[in-house]
């Protein structure tokens, strides 16, 4: 029957994301994180190890659970509320759905999939380059073929997890166009930097000169096509922890807004702070329909290029436009590090930029509506 | 999570797409902003018969009133169907307002005498809520209807009466205890707009249509003409606008207007090349697809709530708020897409897609029908956020 | 001594523009004007004529009375607040300096130009084509040259005043680029048709065939430059227009806003309300600060193409913004036609886009910032 | 109109940029956002030393009391170039509020006793006035300073003291009498930071700097450290916010930021061409581009305004409404035109203008010092616009 919302299972897959995080600290580790400049709790990503959150959207073949991007959402929404930094979007949903699209037939890759859905292996997806664009033009590294060996040499940025993962995951151009690549960290000419960021978010600059690769994972000159739908997926999910954090920063809002007293009265009995409370209010919660509809499509195997797109443009704007309306109701409160408001808008130009920012995603949408509407073919 | 319509669900909807194609001549044209053209009315009456044939306006309501007693989720798909196809239909407050207050509060005898004619498009119903000093107010409203013992003395004045000269009756609040608090004396009617003491002049709009001020001066009121409760309209009135369960269609209107200017950038040359190639365009574009994608998205969530019955959350408000400061935003953005043509209209040859982004601006405008946005920021906050007033 | 303020004349030359606006009829001329589709009023022409206006802008060698743009500017200000339809800005602005600066050693261009001054011809530039852009690139109709005789053909769109001009001044393209001709609009091959539009403005499409011209107006390739500071011009004093439209809307928005009651109180005591009409206050007020300076400029000879692309740009915003603005405050009682916010409403569309819209006068103020601090010449 | 300085102006001008040449190492850095740095807070002393020794601190305030009598025009001529040269001037609250309040309602005595230290840069001031309850509302005060008969017992906290831990005297304001309504029974005074009962706790900002609470434990202020009248402290706090005329800047800053990006921009590339022909970057250029401009038409506004005794429009609010809103909307389009890297910091190589952007996106922020946006909006509607509270 038609229903927009979670099922059981999935509602219940996320009141237990929300117990873990909160068991995990909560916001006081996300500040603790943040304040030491340690990047990620190892602690708590063997606990969503354990859960068999790693392979949450890996199939069962290949040593994961067989669950859907609906099922993550409902993770999801709870690293964002959270504010939970680790390798669950870029390793276990965007990595692992490029090496699921190669591994049959191919038992290195196959592999790396199990090592990544039973969480021994981090797989790290290098695809953003200096230039800062998402899409297929923005690859340049390139790949040089001389006898029977492959080499790599470019530059990558804001790769995530790159100084603790098994393998990079690379996109890299030659004559074919665009192909994809696993790349050994700890391969010769590979250096790896840890990216100083807003969010102390475990962001590297990997150089990569005249590196040695084996076989590509998928067809030659087939990366972008391979790409696409994991960036999509990665994007909705991201859209999802958007959607959850601003459902906290709603709260903490709200909260403030009640007991705050200004002129004799609650600073939320004034109409402007009511618009910028209802602000956040409305871009979170069309963040979460947009995102929960993307999702609900690609599990579903149905088109999505356009509920994916316009779900992470708006939550590229929202991120900006939820944090910044609270920054106006805390004013000076929140301005200060004691507040923990600053933890979510520190991520927020992460979670703004990462996977397709708004000018990616309108790029996205405009193709989709061309496809649609002057070539007829369908959406 | 299931956002699919069932087979039987598909097929009624096939059945409404082949019954519009079959009605509709191909781009059909028509201004949803209360048009006045007779030639258009005259249209848009004999189709609005068309349908009421079929049984489609009280689709949703019971057998003995004229209705086919089926689920809300049928009469979610024929209104998304009739906006994509930009059907003229008419007589709204009879299928809507008027209709789900008479099925809340009328008694047996005026379900079977008013509900009945609704459904087979016989009489014409106009609204009789919004008076010039009780807008957002509504509740101050001070229309009178005073009782006789024999029958209701109307006396006051509404405005903004929608083809009010074209309508049979008016679904017509009016206060019939001035001790009350303003919410309490308030009581609901049918009054037969053909009744001595009815006036009317003429208020046209700057979209084309032609609404009215409606005047009452002794109009009597027979005793079977009051529905429910004396005193209890404030709650039919409330309880009515959202009472047929939710009404997509915002979407499929977007998506038209989206779709059409795809197709006319693509067309269209601009230094060289096609509009739809121009980087200022596509960021445009993007917003109108984002923009059409939310309203699609707050349909099929309104849908899923009434269906499941779970209370809409911020107290019902987000979805009016987002679709009423979208409105004109959407228009706006197609002009800035269209660039310095957009303000010429129908009747030139130099108008581009036949000057509907023009006339898309000026119906764009309106979106206090029903209530100003700025007073829906504040249900949401106060009701939906529990924010104190 | 620094001063932002109008000077004494320039504010007694307002004045008088206010009295001469309203004596013809105000807001009621407006609207008579636009319900009878008559387009403009010849008799207030007539009577700016006589005030000398038609030739303010002209130097006193041709007739005209040597004022500067300040002068027009304080003009321009009242016609925007009573909604005036005249040939001031394309004519005595626009086509008037491109005249002025072609007619040294032009016995033709002189005469013209004297007419025009003295108010007995009105000269419509004829710049806007199809593609509906105001720069170069836009322009498409062809100069063809043969033996002795220059023959032009093209499509013009939304030209003001060009079925009751004398002349046209077009823009036409040939191998030296864009040029400019005067054309006959009664000359063979000439079609005029007033274009149906928002305001009922007098907006004509103007194709031409095949249309023999005499000699170019100025150099060769040349029009160009010619034409950016007429344009310049122009768009100031349509900025100024704007401002002087929202000083008027601002106080119809306010008057309503103190005395409309609801719940028990005036409107304009919500903050909601309030922040509509301060945006209606800020977008008025910036626009006529950031025209006036710009027209300062231009008076006093200095670089002024940021100043100007910033106050066209903003007040080609503002004049969407403050009428929506407006519109929300007064809500049902606008959308009627008895109201008279739509005839500013009507006006604001067409002064959005004429004389370059958001998007021209953006990409006039990039290439202004590329000029001052990437290729180091000054602003 | 006449937007021109006079020669002497222009002298002065170029006096001003020559001293900064000389002193600021070239493309000098420095967070004007409370810097904690101590490397760059001991520049910033020696440097606002600096220009005291110039006599310029006090360069509007008369000669008796340390200052150099110059008009106010020259003030501003001096702000823009400190600002647009990014100087690391300190002692804000000192040169300003202070000082303005001193030369409003201190005694000769007074402005002999506390004008030339500031003059000199020999005594640094803090802020004094928020506290934890009382922000946009800052009426509500409750910071006490009782008479004993001999001298002021202060006690209770204020909050968000920038610098405090490194000035010597706080600009305060207290409650004198209790009794009276809220604006009436607050009183101005000097109060020696290193008093006894005295103490701070560190408030760290997310822009880097840190600010503090500070606590009054019963610290003695002398009776010839109030200013002005007892109880009239709220006009003199109101009275001094623009008393010393407009300070031009706001636009230096933006100009400079334009500047940078704009030469950025043609260096970088993306899509294989210089980021600025890419329209999505010119489109946002533009935007930054309008800003500037409109900060700078308001700074020259506010100047004449001044200059010729002209009370400014709408209660002078609206350059504050637009140019704290404008703020953190500024900062955001610069990090939508340098992508994602415009999260880096600039401890990384990999940073885009060596990780500004980052640091202005937090810095801009703060909108809130002075007093919110919201409520500089309600004063311009209210005071400006006459809209009923």
């Amino acid at each position: 029957m038609f229903d927009y919302d979670l099922n059981d299972d999935q509602r219940e897959l996320g009141a237990t994301a929300r117990r873990v995080f909160e068991q995990a600290g909560g916001l006081a580790l996300a500040r603790e994180l943040f304040e030491t400049r340690a990047y990620f709790s190892r602690a708590l990503w063997r606990t969503m190890i354990e859960l068999d959150w790693a392979g949450l959207a890996v199939p069962e073949a290949y040593g994961g659970s067989g669950g859907g991007i609906l099922d993550l959402y409902a993770v999801c929404l709870e690293s964002g509320r959270a504010v939970v930094s680790s390798p669950l979007i870029p390793s276990s949903v965007v990595a692992a759905h490029v090496l699921v699209g190669a591994a049959e037939g191919n038992q290195r890759v196959a592999e790396l999939l199990g090592r990544l859905a039973s969480g021994a292996s981090i797989v790290a997806p290098a695809l953003l380059e200096p230039g800062g664009v998402w899409d297929e033009r923005g690859v340049e590294t390139r790949l040089e073929r001389s006898g029977g060996t492959a080499k790599v040499t470019g530059t990558k940025v804001l790769v995530p997890f790159a100084d603790v993962a098994d393998r990079l995951l690379a996109t890299v151009r030659d004559r074919d166009g665009v192909s994809i690549v696993l790349v050994d960290p700890a391969a010769t000419g590979v250096s790896i930097t840890p990216t100083d960021n807003l969010a102390s978010l475990p962001l590297c600059a990997v150089v990569m000169e005249g590196v040695e690769v084996d076989e590509l994972v998928g067809r030659a000159g087939g990366g972008w096509p391979q790409l696409a739908p994991a960036l999509a997926r990665g994007a909705v999910l991201r859209a999802a922890e958007t959607a959850g954090a601003g459902e906290r920063i709603l709260e903490m809002t709200v909260e403030y807004a009640k007991s705050r007293q200004q002129f004799g009265k609650a600073v939320g009995s004034y109409q402007a702070v009511q618009y910028l409370c209802t602000d956040i209010g409305i871009a979170s919660h069309l963040t979460d329909l947009l995102a929960r509809r993307a999702a609900w499509l690609i599990d579903t195997g149905r088109p999505h290029q356009r509920a994916a797109a316009a779900a992470k443009l708006h939550a590229s704007r929202a991120a900006a436009h939820m944090t910044q309306r609270a920054h106006e109701v805390f004013a000076g409160l929140a301005f200060m590090m004691e507040h923990d408001l600053h933890l979510f808008t520190r991520h927020a130009k992460h979670w703004e930029h990462d996977l397709g920012d708004v000018r990616h995603h309108g790029e996205e949408l405009v193709e989709a509506l061309q496809r649609e509407f002057v070539d007829g073919s369908q959406r | 999570m299931d956002l699919t319509f069932s087979s039987e669900q598909e097929e009624w909807r096939d059945e409404v797409r082949t019954f519009l194609t079959a009605e509709l001549p191909a781009d059909f044209d028509w201004n949803s902003e209360y048009d006045e053209d007779e030639e258009g009315w005259a249209f848009a009456l004999d189709f609005t018969r068309k349908v009421a044939g079929r049984g489609w306006i009280g689709l949703t309501w019971p057998m003995e009133y004229g209705g086919l007693a089926r689920p809300a989720i049928d009469r979610f798909i024929l209104w998304e169907e009739l906006i994509r196809a930009n059907a003229p239909v008419v007589n709204h407050i009879g299928w809507g307002l008027a209709a789900n207050a008479l099925l809340a509060g009328g008694t047996h005898e005026q379900k079977l005498r008013f509900l009945p004619p609704i459904a087979r498009m016989e009489t014409f119903w106009a609204e009789g809520l919004t008076e010039p000093d009780a807008g957002s107010d509504l509740a101050s409203l001070r229309t009178s209807a005073d009782w006789t013992g024999e029958h209701w003395i109307v006396n006051g004045q509404k405005t903004f009466t929608t083809w009010g000269t074209h309508a049979d009756v008016l679904y017509l609040a009016a206060r019939t205890d001035p001790a009350q608090p303003k919410h309490r004396g308030i009581s609901i009617f049918c009054l037969d707009l053909r009744a001595p003491g009815v006036s009317f002049s003429p208020l046209h709009n700057i979209a084309g249509g032609r609404q009215n001020h409606t005047y009452f001066d002794d109009v009597i009121v027979p005793a079977d003409c009051l529905i429910g409760e004396v005193g209890h309209g404030w709650d039919y009135i409330m309880g009515s606008f959202y009472a047929g369960g939710p009404m997509g269609g915002m979407e499929c209107e977007q998506e038209n207007r989206l779709a059409e200017l795809t197709r006319w950038c693509s067309t269209v040359g601009r230094y060289g090349r096609p509009l739809i190639e121009d980087p200022y365009v596509r960021e445009r574009l993007a917003e109108l697809a984002v923009m059409t994608e939310i309203s699609r998205v707050l349909s099929y969530e309104g849908l899923s709530n009434f269906l499941h019955r779970r209370p809409p959350r911020f107290g019902g408000a987000l979805n009016t708020v987002v679709s009423k400061e979208m409105r004109p935003q959407f228009s706006q953005t197609i002009s800035e897409i269209v660039g310095p043509l957009s303000q010429v209209r129908g009747e030139s040859p130099a108008a581009p897609m036949t000057g509907r982004p023009a006339e898309w601006f000026l119906r764009g405008i309106n979106n206090h029908a029903g209530g100003t946005p700025q007073v829906k920021r504040m249900v949401m906050a106060t009701r939906g956020l529990g924010l104190p007033r």
